[in-house]
């Protein structure tokens, strides 16, 4: 027990927030991969997409996870709306990431790579992508941190996670399981943080090669 | 082997970076685009390897229209180097300079033999190729740059301001290297540069340009300084061009013979200008002997001014007549004493060349 | 749906009187606003500090990230519990959320800020020093106006996630936009919630343009110019 | 849906009839505040006992989103309240005694839904006063606070604003017409608080709240029957019900009234204690 | 009057930048710290207006230690110059030259007045000043950079590199501008730099250092190329010394009369090469009329070589000479043909002022 809470308890909900949070991250990232791609292949696609990507982060939580049954025709209590919305959430976090990450590879490298004889597709899958890791992990680190927070809210819909921590202890006039809830949001977002960091890390050796002598 | 026939580049927002431009860069040696910023020199080489498609005009590689060929392919078969030399930062220099093999398809392990074989052309050691390109000096990193253009073999390298981001100490290496390389590979490079001095010093052939892509001659470096086309390559080769073109005037200057004397030795008054070498005849200085006599002391060496060699260019010897304390210019045949000369018979020589067509 | 939601919008009975569109329109800016200004005055200093003396920089990146994880939900239920029973009235039911939204809206304000203050151009910095300039007035005069472009967007982002969040206002009974979220789910009148979540959204857009507006008239010129080149 | 979820093995719609295995399976519901959760606890450790494949989505939230849940199939039974079930069947209703809801709630109940045996187990919406106010305004009956209401403000759940048997009908029924209505989502641990606080100062809380007699409050008697009687009773979807799930429901229902539920309610909100644990220990003593 | 004594500055990582440096800036003119990089230079510069503060020994501004003065005050009263500028990019350039007067505490009126001086000074215009610095070429930036050192009359004026980010046409113009304000105002300026010709050609005095902040040689440009104090020194002033000192030597060249012929002219074979000028005694270019005669046409002109002004320097006779086809330098004194040098009596004028020492 801890907080007046068993132990597997705040496992158990805690792998169903993994799975909330975790799924619509990678799911987020395979479809801002391309949408980022064209935004920075077509420069003038880039304003409206960005800006219609980041209008999808003004909607309230609560009310896509309540919506989204009536547009989807998924059923009311299904997993599947809170992996939707949280999808898109991601997308909107992550398309302007990765259109600033493959932003961020120097001109030089991109013509010299041109110059080379790269086909376009490959440079991007060669060059450009690799390039452009460390920062679309630190969004990806931001984004994978606010999922983890914005899926409690899924608690007021009765998806089981974490957050029903929150709900069970307020109705109950307790703390403990609220403060239970919270300490593993916090570090399930850091140790996801970390992970991605350690992920960015390993990924990008060359950044810590260390300068010229 | 390379033509331009009237090519012309209008960019979409109306500049017009080359007009009308013809030319044809010899196969072998290095030709260089030379002109102030924003003349479209940059603009001219990319349309070689079809980085910049031309508005009019073609280009023929071998008589070959460029316009034919796959882009990407293409470029595969032309070296590219550019200013900070455009590496990928995320890979070791040896996969960097794998890269156009193994684009080209060669296996794994013919490509790692070429890349290999181009790190060490350059001068980098096997330990460097290892390292990634943060970890190198801007002037390795340029080398790796070089390595990279030149792994596949290309027969045509086209260099993009290729030094103008390192060192003058460094580029006056990098410079010779390109130098030695091209003589050593037969291959032809096409260089662009706003750097004059580094266009006379390194081109057999330099183009030089004014705004709009305009070609304003193409010459010899040699014949740019001696006979600018116009007012406008007059005043862009610039002031010294008299002395700098008697670099390119072989003398066969004949050096007079010149008593040399060693440390210790006892000089009396009287003498003047006296040199001074070591037992293997290398020279260590001048001595003045015009008022006072005595030993030659080390404290009392003047420092020599610079040495010919000979075979220099009258450059070279008109030089060391001129910075010698004595007015008498030495000249060494490795590294020994041979003679000295004065200015005056190193303008004779020049003379009797036919080197300033007096 | 869409045309029961249409007709809730442009119903003018939804918009006007006490419970109305209106008004929860300016009850849910005035939290996010007394949110926005309290976090910049918590994260703006810290984060000019940051960015000047390049001190404790890898706490803020840290400290901010381990704000974000806080989930707002529950630190909004702590707080409730702990704030009801010691005050009185409606600021016992605000306190909580704009603490809430504070805490959501400090990782970009700080992040915008100290990356501002450390994007400035060294050299400016140098120069700055240089010519003379006392470390404050370096600050003042340097680096805070050359800073402003990603310390207002930071301010930018921050609200609209403020007015993206504020509607969890409603679950503890204070009004905002969120009214239309949770009576409209309680009485399943989704038309009402997917109206209130196009008005939230709209004024989210809204509120961004306004600032939008506000960064021109702040921001120089010369850095917007510099931008373009 | 969540069928590549691991953690997600019931809601499907055909679950009660799933398996092979006779006490077959089922996913209980249930709505957003304590008491209800318990229950679902007390069904779930039930038919658990009974070797029925339980699965649990509690917290739902209201009436109106857990019905949806019910029909749609995320969930396949939860405890009801007669009343309020069958007024929000039929809006209409005016029966308020524990029979005649009953007949009207299962004349009103769509088909694919049933309801099992009622227990004697009680918990009615009230209005709820501090004692203070109370004796202040000299309350005793819903309807006492007639001259009284435009000074006051009422507090509960979101959905208590729309009901016909919520604000309407105070009006309507005994003609209260409040200054304000403060809807207070977080569950009714929320409207206790907010009542013993003074933010509001009339509450619609539970009957069986323990925290009544926590906090001294008193239940305004509601002399014309505007809350209907809301016996305890299972509400599942046809499709779910085996023998073995309804004859276990129907025991639990007997062996549940308003006291032990009542105090059962104490050991959850007032001692903290897990409802889960609360439901086990009932079950293991009275089935 | 600014005086190193025994300067040595260690930074906390350990490196030593500066050791035991003991130098004397003169009042006036310009002095030029150069060296390779990172040899210490700019640490030295930074150390006189304590952007960097010594670790032992001290700096003195007329005999005042600098660590006597607050570091801020004591910056308002050096102007100070770096690479790009350095400017404040959200304020005009107008605010930004006003920046040191208004810190000083100068009212409004009289700071924008000192600043729309400084701008003209530097050769920008009123319209230019109400720009922001984006808006500006990095040329005039630079210019912007030295107007806000100079706004506030400063006695001393500090400069990192100013001119190392602009293209050579530019940095010449920028060299000559400075050049002329120093003497236009009689500031003494300290100049930092790697690039041993803008030393040469910028300083009155050029202090050479070497790594680890050593001063290796004092002096006037000339002295440095007759008399580098050693090895280093020599290899760093470089090739073509003993040429580029005869910009030092002043020369009273006595030009040989030259006959000059019109356009049109009938001049007959035999003469050799011929001087062509027009009514006003104007060079136009030469005329071969070794083989063959007859009216001398446009077309065949040849090019002129560089043109002496009477009053310049041996480099420039010599240049003309030798750059001239004929062989022959054309010497000028108002744009009007004076006479001609050969080599040899430019040589002959150089020994005569005993510049070579011969
Ligand atoms: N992509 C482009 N779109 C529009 N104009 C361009 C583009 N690239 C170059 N230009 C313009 O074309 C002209 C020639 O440019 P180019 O880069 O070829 O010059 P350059 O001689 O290489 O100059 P530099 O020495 O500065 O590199 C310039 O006026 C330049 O501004
Ligand atoms: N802040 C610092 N901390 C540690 N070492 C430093 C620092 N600044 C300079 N150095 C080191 O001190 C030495 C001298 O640096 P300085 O910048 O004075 O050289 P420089 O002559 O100006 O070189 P450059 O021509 O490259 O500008 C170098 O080795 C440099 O790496
Ligand atoms: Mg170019
Ligand atoms: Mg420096």
């Amino acid at each position: 027990m801890i907080g007046g809470v068993a132990w597997s308890t705040v496992g158990d909900l805690l792998l169903r927030h993994i799975y909330l949070a975790g799924v619509p991250l990678l799911l987020g990232l395979l479809i801002s991969l391309p949408l980022g791609w064209l935004a920075t292949r077509y420069r003038w696609l880039a304003p409206p997409m960005i800006a219609g990507t980041g209008l999808l982060y003004t909607i309230p939580s609560l009310a896509l996870f309540i919506l989204l049954p009536l547009l989807l025709g998924t059923r009311v209590l299904d997993d599947a709306n809170v992996l939707v919305a949280m999808t898109l959430y991601s997308v909107a976090l992550l398309t302007r990431t990765v259109a600033d990450g493959l932003g961020s590879v120097p001109g030089a490298t991109r013509q010299a790579a041109t110059a080379m004889g790269y086909g376009e597709l490959r440079r991007t899958f060669v060059v450009d992508l690799p390039l452009a890791v460390p920062v679309i992990t630190a969004g990806l680190r931001v984004a994978a941190v606010s999922n983890v927070s914005i899926v409690s809210v899924a608690a007021l819909i009765g998806v089981s996670q974490l957050g029903q921590l929150f709900t069970e202890g307020f109705n109950r006039n307790d703390m403990g399981p609220i403060f239970v809830g919270i300490g593993a949001c916090v570090v399930l977002a850091l140790v996801l943080d970390a992970g991605i960091a350690l992920l960015s890390r390993v990924l990008t050796p060359w950044l810590r090669a260390g300068v010229a002598r | 082997m390379i033509r331009f026939e009237s090519v012309t580049k209008r960019y979409p927002d109306g500049t017009t970076a080359v007009d009308d431009l013809s030319l044809e860069v010899p196969r072998g040696g290095i030709t260089v685009f030379v002109g102030p910023s924003g003349c479209g020199k940059t603009t001219s080489l990319r349309m070689i390897n079809r980085m910049v498609e031309p508005t009019e005009g073609r280009i023929l590689i071998n008589d070959e229209d460029v316009a034919d060929r796959k882009p990407a392919r293409l470029r595969r078969s032309i070296g590219y180097v550019i200013q900070h030399a455009g590496l990928f930062p995320h890979r070791t220099v040896l996969a960097n300079v794998m890269t156009v093999p193994t684009l080209i398809g060669w296996d794994k392990g013919r490509a790692r033999t070429a890349a290999m074989e181009a790190i060490e052309k350059v001068g980098l050691t096997a330990d460097q190729a290892s390292r990634y390109p943060a970890q190198l000096s801007g002037g390795q990193q340029q080398r790796v740059g070089v390595a990279r253009a030149l792994a596949s073999d290309p027969e045509v390298v086209l260099m993009d301001e290729p030094f103008s981001a390192v060192d003058p100490l460094v580029r006056t290496d990098l410079q010779n290297e390109v130098r030695r390389l091209q003589r050593e590979l037969g291959i032809t490079v096409v260089l662009v540069t706003h750097d004059i001095d580094e266009a006379i010093s390194l081109g057999d052939h330099v183009a030089v340009m004014r705004q709009g892509g305009h070609l304003a001659q193409l010459a010899s470096p040699g014949e740019l300084l001696t006979e600018p086309a116009d007012d406008f390559v007059a005043s862009f080769v610039g002031k010294d061009r008299g002395y700098r073109k008697l670099g390119f005037t072989e003398t066969q200057v004949e050096a007079d013979p010149e008593r040399t004397v060693s440390l210790g030795e006892d000089v009396p008054a009287g003498r003047g200008w006296v040199l001074v070498a070591d037992e293997q005849e290398q020279p260590l200085g001048w001595v003045d002997r015009q008022g006072s006599g005595g030993p030659v002391q080390e404290e009392e060496l003047h420092r020599m001014g610079s040495l010919a060699e000979v075979g220099d260019s009258a450059r070279v010897f008109l030089d060391a007549a001129l910075s010698a304390p004595s007015g008498r210019g030495v000249v060494v045949q490795d590294g020994r004493v041979v003679g000295t000369v004065t200015p005056e018979r190193v303008l004779e020589a020049i003379r009797a060349q036919g080197g300033s067509d007096g | 749906m869409i045309s029961l939601t249409w007709q809730w919008l442009v119903d003018p009975a939804t918009w006007t009187g006490p419970g109305g569109i209106i008004s929860q329109s300016i009850t849910h800016l005035r939290i996010s606003l007394v949110a926005l200004l309290l976090a910049a005055l918590v994260a703006v200093p810290v984060g000019l500090f940051i960015g000047h003396t390049g001190r404790g920089r890898w706490l803020a990146i840290n400290l901010a990230g381990a704000f974000r994880a806080i989930p707002s939900l529950g630190v909004l239920f702590v707080a409730t519990l702990l704030l009801l029973p010691r005050l009185s009235g409606n600021l016992a039911f605000e306190l909580p959320v704009v603490l809430v939204l504070v805490l959501l809206a400090v990782p970009p304000v700080l992040s915008g800020t100290y990356a501002g203050v450390e994007a400035v151009d060294p050299a400016a910095r140098d120069a700055a020093r240089g010519v003379g300039m006392t470390e404050a007035q370096i600050l003042w005069q340097v680096e805070l106006p050359a800073a402003l472009p990603l310390l207002l967007s930071g301010l930018r982002s921050a609200m609209l996630q403020i007015i993206a969040t504020a509607t969890i206002a409603a679950i503890v009974g204070i009004g905002g936009l969120g009214r239309y979220l949770i009576d409209g789910q309680a009485s399943r009148q989704y038309e009402v919630m997917a109206g209130g979540a196009i008005v939230v959204a709209l004024l989210a857009l809204l509120v961004d343009l306004v600032m939008a507006g506000l960064q021109r008239l702040v921001v120089s010129p010369g850095l917007v110019v510099a931008k373009e080149h | 849906g969540g069928g590549e979820d691991p953690m997600d093995t019931g809601g499907d719609s055909d679950a009660g009839a799933s398996g092979g295995d006779d006490a077959g399976s089922i996913t209980i519901g249930s709505a957003n505040f304590p008491e209800n959760e318990l229950l679902a606890e007390i069904y779930a450790a039930a038919l658990s006992d009974a070797g029925v494949d339980v699965d649990t989505q509690l917290n739902i939230g209201s009436r109106e989103a857990y019905i949806a849940g019910i029909q749609d199939g995320s969930i396949d039974a939860l405890p009801e309240y007669t009343g309020g079930l069958a007024t929000y069947l039929n809006p209409e209703i005016t029966a308020t005694s524990s029979e005649d809801v009953l007949a009207d709630l299962q004349e009103n109940l769509p088909d694919d839904l049933e309801v099992l045996e009622i227990s004697d187990a009680e918990d009615k919406d009230s209005l709820v006063v501090t004692s203070e106010t109370a004796e202040e305004l000299d309350l005793t009956t819903i309807g006492d606070l007639e001259e009284h209401a435009g000074d006051l403000t009422l507090g509960g759940p979101p959905e208590f604003e729309t009901r016909p048997n919520g604000v309407d009908g105070l009006q309507e029924v005994y003609g209260l017409e409040f200054a304000g209505f403060r809807s207070l989502a977080a569950g009714a641990n929320l409207t206790v608080q907010s009542l013993a606080n003074g933010q509001v100062d009339v509450a619609n809380i539970f009957t069986t709240n323990p925290a009544i007699e926590e906090n001294d409050f008193v239940v305004l008697e509601d002399p014309e029957s505007l809350f209907a009687a809301q016996n305890v009773v299972p509400l599942i979807r046809a499709d779910a019900v085996n023998p073995t799930i309804e004859e276990t429901l129907n025991e639990v229902s007997a062996a549940l009234n308003t006291e032990n539920l009542t105090s059962m309610m104490v050991q959850v909100q007032t001692e903290g204690q897990d409802p889960a644990e609360v439901a086990r220990e009932f079950v293991d003593e009275n089935l």
